[in-house]
């Protein structure tokens, strides 16, 4: 995941900019770390040691569409969510340009028109907190570690993915091959036995076999059908098992250690 | 305790017996290994096995071992100490996972806090599409879908797994810090 | 080892230090961990490295531990005592039960989605017999018979049981996840 970055400083005050290069044409612009719209006003309301309950709207706005133009002018694409924002910003901002009409029984208070912004900032400001909470939780975690394997995990054939994984994977295999179906032309086909021999040899001869690589070789649906119920039935004899790394992930299937 | 005493009792098992069975069924096991599954194999009452559990976890400490037996996720596990991250790691020629990114973590958080919540409440609070953190959450297993919303178009909620738990070092839920008590962290 | 000799070492850990670590590496090895193995990480001599693994496997059988550290072929190992066979044997008996075969979620899986459905119409689908999975379904408590299919033969007809709502967490059938359900968040 190795990123080529290369830093370009910006005149944009003390912002962290830079460009990471992650292909040869494609390039992205990351500015601090902001996560939104959400975040990136936060940080332009403490940049301004501005107090969160008396938001400098004319100010903060101006700043927020400095960001924006800035953006623009290096050709990256600003995500529809800061140009939502950058009309809400205005919008108050003429809103609070307007003259406060006098209630008329002054009973009614008039609302604020930054207070929703405000919320919804404060309630964002909460779960920004609580995920570096969960950040430095996850770094403690990641130094501890679980037992290795033992004798008995090696028994245990069975898997724990859900139907959802599995009606997934098998979606997928089909999703893949419905345009190769379509050109399907009549051939010999294979049989359940020579598809279950064919596997076994190459799993004998490679130790493993990567289950979605091999799907995805077959050529006709019936051949795919053929391929899964010969892993079905080669993990049901052989002593073999199946692992998947991650949920979605491919599916292995790996010769067992012989007993010595 | 008297001779007599002990004689009433029937092959029950010692306090110390106890504490050792237990150790090697948290060994076994591969998952946190929930109190209710020892209630029913040892036939112990819930205290008893309780007080050997915090026994057991107060030993490794005293002794210092490089192992903890520690609750989480719903049950108990034996595990390392981070003091010796560092050289399991070089063993393990292990790299450290790769960490969540903080629009993922956000999002997490949101989640675990609010659930069950759904795809568009999450983007109301985050004010940013979250689809492929979501997806992200989803393939590593630390968020699960927690039924359908009685609202126009019946849209899936979710929620943290087990795997959260244990993923992050906490017992329940209710061990996650009160989320008003972020309130002025970042400012 | 001369005093002098034993300064210009650097921070060299304590003995207690030295059997926490080693106790720890040998916890997460996935094989009998080879002396040296140990040597090469703690940089420590073969003579301190082995003293400490005696001492280590001595205080497991001291306090009467539930495992044990012993060395087998050619390394060293945690494992449980022999004596808790039986209760080891009952758990690993009881712990799968949530786990299912490849095989057994696939029928799950056909069952889930198409109920009620016979077990002539499960094996068109999944093109294999399917009735060492759907026994094992049935025992398993997550499907139950449907009435039987009035059709030649009236064939028994499954469907999904409360419980497999309860364990896959759904409040009733139509919280199963859909394709479109994962259609927004892929995009």
């Amino acid at each position: 995941m190795e990123q080529q970055t290369e830093q370009i400083k910006f005149d944009f005050d003390t912002v962290e900019a830079q460009i990471v290069r992650k292909s040869s044409d494609q390039f992205m612009l990351h500015m601090g770390e902001f996560d939104g719209p959400l975040d990136l006003l936060l940080y332009l309301i403490r940049r301004e040691e501005a107090n969160i309950f008396d938001i400098p709207v004319a100010k903060i706005t101006d700043e927020y569409l400095r960001y924006i133009k800035l953006m623009k002018s290096y050709d990256i694409a600003v995500a529809a969510e800061f140009i939502v924002m950058a009309a809400t910003l205005i919008e108050i901002k003429s809103r609070m340009l307007l003259p406060v009409e006098p209630s008329l029984d002054g009973e009614e208070e008039i609302e604020d028109p930054r207070q929703e912004l405000v919320d919804r900032l404060l309630e964002y400001q909460q779960y920004k907190g609580a995920a570096e909470m969960l950040w430095s939780r996850a770094t403690v975690e990641q130094a501890v570690f679980p037992r290795g394997r033992i004798e008995s995990d090696e028994n245990n054939l069975e898997v724990s993915a859900t139907i959802f994984d599995l009606f997934e994977k098998f979606q997928q295999i089909i999703d893949r091959h419905k345009e190769e179906i379509k050109m399907e032309i009549k051939r010999d086909e294979m049989t359940l036995s020579e598809m279950i021999a064919d596997m076994k040899s190459r799993l004998l001869k490679n130790k493993e076999l990567n289950l979605m690589e091999m799907f995805a070789e077959m050529k006709s649906r019936h051949e795919l059908v053929l391929a899964f119920i010969s892993v079905l039935e080669i993990v049901k004899v052989e002593s073999v098992r199946l692992i998947q790394e991650r949920t979605f992930g491919d599916i292995i299937l790996r010769l067992a250690p012989q007993p010595a | 305790m008297t001779e007599a005493a002990a004689k009433t009792e029937e092959v029950r098992r010692s306090i110390g017996e106890l504490v050792a069975v237990i150790e090697a069924l948290v060994y076994v096991s591969d998952e946190p290994l929930a109190v209710r599954a020892l209630i029913q194999i040892l036939q112990e009452d819930k205290d008893t096995i309780e007080a050997a559990l915090e026994k057991l976890s107060a030993e490794y400490d005293e002794r210092e071992s490089g192992l903890q037996l520690r609750e989480i996720g719903g049950g108990w596990q034996i595990a390392t100490r981070t003091e010796h991250h560092e050289e399991i790691r070089e063993l393990l020629k292990a790299q450290p996972s790769a960490k969540l990114s903080l629009a993922s973590l956000e999002t997490l958080s949101v989640i675990a806090y609010k659930q069950p919540v759904t795809v568009p409440e999450i983007m109301d609070i985050r004010g940013v599409q979250s689809a492929s953190s979501i997806k992200t959450l989803l393939d590593k297993r630390l968020i699960t879908s927690k039924g359908r919303k009685e609202t126009v178009g019946r849209p899936m909620q979710y929620g943290t797994s087990r795997d959260f738990l244990i993923q992050f070092g906490l017992k329940d839920l209710s061990e996650l810090p009160s989320v008003e008590d972020f309130e002025d962290l970042v400012q």
